[in-house]
């Protein structure tokens, strides 16, 4: 078996369901991988991982990875996208709602410091004055949300909705997707160089992990109870809130394509959304070759 | 066992309890920030249900911490050993040890992550939260010996190495031990910090972060009080190890002897030029060897040159640089105060020590709870409370700042020989008058160590509370430029902020200098 | 038990505690000075001199007995001003000058070192240490430290006056001339002065009273009232009846 | 220059140099003690004794002038273990017993202090500590300190010994104890002492000379003999001729 090392985009939570049901029933390995999985957190940046050679393969935000090429010159090549809507959205609750980006005037929204791009592109997108929104760190946590310190956050809808319910509260919610900033999410992001030299595995992941994910989004509310005690534990998270993101995901995820897919229309979206801040990608980082052989 | 009664006698068990019934009620009815501070016992129940996951996050960052708390302060306690015996060596690596010190955290994790595998990050991290702290108590204590005793053991032939062994060495165990104690708390924060950019399953970091988005504050504290224990045990063994030598490591008598004003010194000019060049340029050399040694790709890693490239010469250097500017505007002036701050604080505390010793020990466990409650945790509280204002950035500030001056300045007033305390207390002084006459003066030294060690770290704390609560200057730049991808902006900010550490500690060290030389006291780089 | 401008220790045990075998310092003491007199305190070394002058000055704790200076227990007195006292040790404050650490009871007493300048020159003079006022400890020899604790002692103008051999380290023309000057500081201010000392021939020329005390444990053995007239100036030295005195002295010393 | 085993400084000239005014320590200092011989150094507070001594120790710098010690520069012999010293101020460790602190001189010279435990233990007999062997620092009187650093300073059985007033916290019997104790150490050994004291008698009594300094500049004035046999006896402080040399010696001394 040749192995293969992937980088994950967060700490292992359902975003990720897919791969842990494909490594679980040895997918990878029916395709002649052995896999090596490595979680994220805050302060791993996936595509370092890859140019230091750490790891294979990535988890990304596109919006990182394609300035990345057009202004560092990095060497990716995004062969594939796990979320064809992104799930970031902005998170508020029903008391005090933001509905839509125009809502955001005079607010204050808190939003992960590596994140103030895609808000600004949101806001950009829909003639907002980017002075008129209240912009302040956010590190996940939905407390100073709760406790109506901030009107608003940028978070993953799928997930941060659930623990406002718990804490009492009702979540309101958007997708930036929705709104004119139509990214992927999770994009899966390799080096020139690996494409090349390894394009065979790259396929082989992607069937692997395609017929993982495909299982997994069957039923959404299935696997995340039987990973208690594997893939979730000791990650603090509850296995109710798994089955939730699970579920929710599911329509993200999905697409006519198959999972992955990245169409045509979808990369010109991306590409569009990305040029409204002044990231200018191109077709040529996409390469959807490795898709069609799957 | 005759201890044990005391303490359950004492004024400081009563102060501790009373503490605790303060913090319940408060927590209880929701008196602080909308009920975002938990009272104990809602911590302890949620602590009670959890305790399924903590073995294991317990365990790896107890492995971590230990590991780089113990390789750390070796290398701290030699590195002491070797700066005071041969000065020009610490001159020479000045530069680099106030980097250690003063490198942001969430700049060298990710960087460590990519370079080491494994544990090694984690007790790289840890150790580098201790080496600074244990060498600068460890090199502060062993300049502080008792030059008569040293004088015996020269009439007999003794070189500066059977001095250090016979006289100067164990003269500043307990400001060694001083020093493992600041470690303590330190060693668990980094262990903890380097979790969040390790991707690892265990560590009470890992948990943290998992917990952060359940807004649980019950949780959140948990883990800190959890991480705190750990600290707190091995602060507690170096308590008691300390207080035990204390007695019988201070002088009799104190000593008048003047030091000698020039004590290896570099005497030619050419040479104290080749010593300061090389100071100057050792950091740099290290970080450019750093580099091409763990072949990290040009676009992750940049060399000094590489800063300078994207700094003044590529295209793109005037966004860059008016970006830096930009935030250097809003971060200096806020440090300037938040500097004044936590060594305000510190000297505040470590005088309420001598004069309310009851009051300091009942405050203890609260200070190794700031030292090891991850700031991730505490901030939506601390905004909740303090708003996003200047305020909320003095508070990080200082909690990032006012330990280890604390602890030294304590320890530099306790070493005051019992003969000179005599004097004021023969004409009735107050203790206020005592610290005020004989204590404090008599601790300068300590002071200036003190100063020393808060100054480069201030930067970092102001650095921490933009990034986590204001979004402002350069912390913000930092945590944003990661987002882009855009090392270059990454490694110029860190390398600007250890540089203005750099120079505010060489700015201590002018006036420390000065001062000493006055007043006839022995100083160290 | 007197409630006089003197000072009276009744009846004080000290044992020190502690690592090892406990040492007893002090059984039954009992010490009256008289307000205005001048009494030696003479004994071996290790015997608890030094340990019942920080008795009396509220430096130590005693186990039983009772003390009093002034008429007030220690800590009231001392922290009233009546006091001065120069250790055994000089315990000068190695950051301040010479005129500075003869400030420092001033200051501790909340007086302002700047209003006793001449005081201070003519006490840095009657030391022998003129043109030595800015200089740091750490500069003067062991006899001239002692000599700036012993100008210390005396500023706060003290009408009880404790030294602990102040002239221990000082040669014999200057230890007499300090005798004498003492004596007439003493004689001025009336005040009251306890003075541990090693020197037989010192204490019969100062005091009124020498008490002799013995070792194992600390104790007073006898008091020799000392007859010669004041002021006593150097040729009693010469005396045969001071001779005889000293001899006197020096037997209840021998224990003979 | 002799290079012989006594002690020797030639034309030693030292200025104390920095903060403040500049303190000629010592001018032209000239003093030879012969191998064998025990010297006395006497003279004002001030006057450069313990520099002198320092020197000779290579504690300190000097300007100009010679140091042979034992035939070697300062240092050369200290390292061979031929000097021992007790300085004016006791200087003991405060983290170390009674007995490791007189053991201490032999651990800098590489000895195993276990061998000595006998000695050791006879020097603190000797000195009177009998029972504080365990003893801290902290936990004896000031003479009792003195006289561990006495102790200390005769446990390498040292060639050339230097003593700082090493008995000017002693009381009288116990000084002249001493005294007769040190005579017949260095008789039995062979040394060369030096001795710096502000006791004439005591000069007197143990010296082969006295060496009179006067200060500002410190200088040595005039080297006075003394004749009296040896092993000489607690009778000759009773003796005409040595009331006779005690007075030669006070008016060399105030100069006169
Ligand atoms: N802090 C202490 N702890 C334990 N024992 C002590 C302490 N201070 C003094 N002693 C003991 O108490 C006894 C009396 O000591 P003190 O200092 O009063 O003697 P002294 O008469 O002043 O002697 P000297 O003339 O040598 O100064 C000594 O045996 C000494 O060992
Ligand atoms: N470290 C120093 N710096 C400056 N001056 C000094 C220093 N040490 C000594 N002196 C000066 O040198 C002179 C001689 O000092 P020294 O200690 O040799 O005197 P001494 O003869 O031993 O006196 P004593 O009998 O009082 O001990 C004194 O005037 C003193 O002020
Ligand atoms: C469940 C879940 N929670 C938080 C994050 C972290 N996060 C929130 S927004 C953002 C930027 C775009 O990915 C990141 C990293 C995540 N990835 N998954
Ligand atoms: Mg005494
Ligand atoms: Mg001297």
């Amino acid at each position: 078996a040749s192995a293969l090392t992937m980088q994950a985009a967060w700490i292992n939570d359902a975003e990720f369901s897919g791969y842990f049901l494909a490594m679980d029933k040895g997918y990878y390995s029916d395709e002649g991988l052995e896999l090596t999985y490595l979680s994220g957190g805050p302060d791993v940046i996936p595509e370092s991982t890859i140019i230091a050679g750490r790891a294979d393969l990535a988890l990304t935000t596109p919006d990182t990875t394609i300035r990345a090429i057009s202004e560092q010159g990095a060497k990716f090549k995004i062969i594939g996208a796990q979320y064809q809507k992104n799930p970031i959205g902005i998170v508020s609750l029903k008391k005090n709602p933001v509905n839509t980006p125009a809502d955001l005037v005079g607010k204050t929204v808190a939003v992960p410091p590596v994140n103030t791009v895609t808000v600004e592109a949101l806001l950009s997108l829909n003639g907002i004055d980017r002075n008129a929104v209240n912009i302040v760190p956010y590190a996940y946590d939905p407390t100073p949300l709760v406790r109506g310190e901030i009107d608003a956050s940028l978070d993953f809808t799928t997930n941060v909705p659930y623990t406002i319910g718990l804490l009492g509260e009702e979540a309101q919610s958007f997708l930036l997707y929705d709104h004119g900033v139509t990214l992927f999410n999770d994009t899966v992001v390799v080096t020139e160089e690996t494409l090349a030299s390894r394009r065979a595995d790259l396929v082989a992941w992607l069937r692997a992990s395609r017929r993982g994910w495909d299982e997994n989004l069957a039923d959404p509310s299935l696997y995340p109870p039987q990973w208690e005690d594997s893939w979730f534990k000791g990650t603090g998270r509850s296995i109710d809130n798994e089955v939730f993101f699970n579920t929710a995901q599911k329509d993200l995820i999905v697409s006519g394509g198959g999972i992955f897919s990245m169409s045509e229309e979808a990369i010109e979206k991306n590409l569009a959304a990305l040029q409204a801040v002044g990231i200018n990608g191109t077709r040529e980082m996409f390469d959807t070759t490795l898709l069609e052989e799957v | 066992m005759a201890n044990r009664a005391g303490f359950l006698r004492s004024g400081t068990f009563r102060n501790l309890a009373i503490l605790i019934l303060v913090w319940e009620v408060v927590g209880r009815v929701d008196w602080i920030a909308g009920g975002a501070l938990p009272g104990l016992s809602e911590i302890l129940i949620r602590l009670w249900a959890d305790r399924g996951d903590y073995p294991g996050h317990v365990w790896a960052t107890v492995q971590a911490s230990v590991l780089g708390f113990v390789i750390g302060n070796l290398v701290a306690v030699g590195a002491g050993i070797l700066f005071v015996l041969f000065p020009t060596l610490l001159r020479l690596t000045r530069g680099f040890n106030i980097a250690v010190f003063a490198l942001p955290p969430i700049a060298i994790a990710p960087i460590l992550v990519l370079t080491l595998s494994g544990m090694a990050p984690r007790i790289t991290l840890a150790a580098l939260g201790v080496y600074f702290v244990t060498m600068s108590a460890t090199v502060v204590g062993l300049s502080q010996f008792d030059t008569r005793a040293a004088d015996v053991v020269r009439a007999y032939g003794g070189k500066d190495w059977m001095v250090m062994k016979l006289v100067r060495l164990r003269g500043a165990v307990p400001d060694i031990l001083s020093g493992l104690r600041i470690a303590a708390p330190n060693a668990v924060l980094g262990a903890i910090l380097a979790e969040f950019g390790g991707g690892g399953r265990w560590g009470l970091g890992t948990y943290l972060l998992g917990s952060l988005g359940r807004g649980d504050p019950a949780r959140l504290w948990g883990i800190g009080l959890v991480a705190t224990l750990i600290a707190g045990l091995s602060y507690l063994v170096f308590a008691v190890i300390s207080a035990r030598t204390l007695g019988s490591s201070r002088s009799v008598t104190l000593n008048t002897a003047i030091p000698d004003a020039d004590d290896g010194a570099e005497r030619s000019l050419p040479l104290r030029l080749a010593v300061i060049a090389g100071a100057a340029l050792l950091p740099f050399f290290l970080w450019w060897a750093f580099i091409k040694l763990t072949g990290v790709p040009d676009l992750i890693a940049k060399t000094p040159l590489g800063v300078l490239d994207y700094l003044f010469l590529s295209d793109t250097s005037h966004i860059a640089r008016a970006k830096l500017l930009a935030a250097l505007a809003e971060t200096l002036p806020i440090t300037a105060i938040g500097m004044l701050a936590g060594l305000g604080f510190a000297f505040l505390l470590a005088i309420s020590a001598r004069m309310f010793p009851g009051f300091i020990k009942t405050f203890m466990p609260i200070a190794l709870v700031t030292q090891t409650m991850p700031l991730v945790a505490l901030t939506p509280l601390l905004v909740l409370i303090l708003g996003r204002g200047t305020s909320v950035t003095l508070w990080i500030t200082i909690s990032v700042t006012f330990f280890p001056a604390f602890v030294l300045l304590v320890q530099g007033i306790q070493r005051v020989p019992q003969s000179v305390l005599d004097l004021p207390r023969a004409y009735g002084a107050s203790a206020w008058t005592e610290l005020r006459m004989v204590s404090i003066p008599a601790a300068l030294p300590y002071l200036f160590a003190a100063t020393r060690l808060t100054v480069p770290r201030a930067l970092l704390g102001v650095m921490i509370a933009e990034w986590l609560a204001t979004g402002t200057g350069l912390g913000n730049l930092l945590n944003q430029s990661r987002g882009y991808l855009d090392y270059g902006m990454i490694w110029t900010v860190a390398a600007v902020s250890v540089c203005l550490s750099v120079a505010f500690y060489y700015a201590i060290l002018l006036i420390e200098r000065r001062t000493l030389t006055r007043l006839g006291m022995q100083w160290v780089e | 038990m007197h409630h006089d401008q003197g000072i009276h220790l009744r009846s004080v045990c000290k044992t020190y505690r502690g690592r090892g075998a406990d040492v007893e310092a002090l059984r039954d003491m009992n010490l009256d000075c008289a307000p205005g007199s001048f009494t030696a305190l003479i004994g071996p070394s290790g015997c608890g001199k030094s340990t019942a002058m920080r008795i009396a000055l509220g430096l130590e704790d005693y186990d039983t007995g009772e003390v009093r200076i002034a008429g007030h227990p220690p800590a009231a007195a001392t922290a009233s001003g009546v006091t001065g006292v120069a250790f055994q040790d000089a315990a000068l404050l190695p950051w301040r000058t010479v005129a500075r650490n003869i400030a420092l009871p001033l200051e501790v007493l909340g007086r302002d070192p700047a209003k006793h300048g001449h005081e201070i020159a003519k006490l840095i003079d009657l030391v022998g240490l003129k043109g030595y006022e800015t200089a740091l400890p750490g500069q003067l020899s062991g006899g001239m430290r002692q000599r700036v604790s012993i100008a210390r002692s005396l500023i706060t103008e003290p009408e009880v006056l404790f030294m602990d051999e102040p002239f221990g380290a000082l040669d014999q023309i200057r230890r007499r001339q300090m005798n004498v000057e003492l004596q007439r500081i003493w004689m001025e201010s009336g005040s009251t002065a306890l003075l541990v000392t090693h020197g037989i021939d010192e204490a019969a020329f100062l005091a009124d009273y020498v008490v002799v005390m013995h070792a194992n444990p600390g104790r007073v053995v006898e008091i020799i009232e000392v007859p010669f007239e004041r002021p006593r100036r150097n040729e009693l030295y010469s005396a045969p009846a001071f001779h005889a005195l000293c001899d006197r002295i020096a037997k209840v010393l021998h224990g003979e």
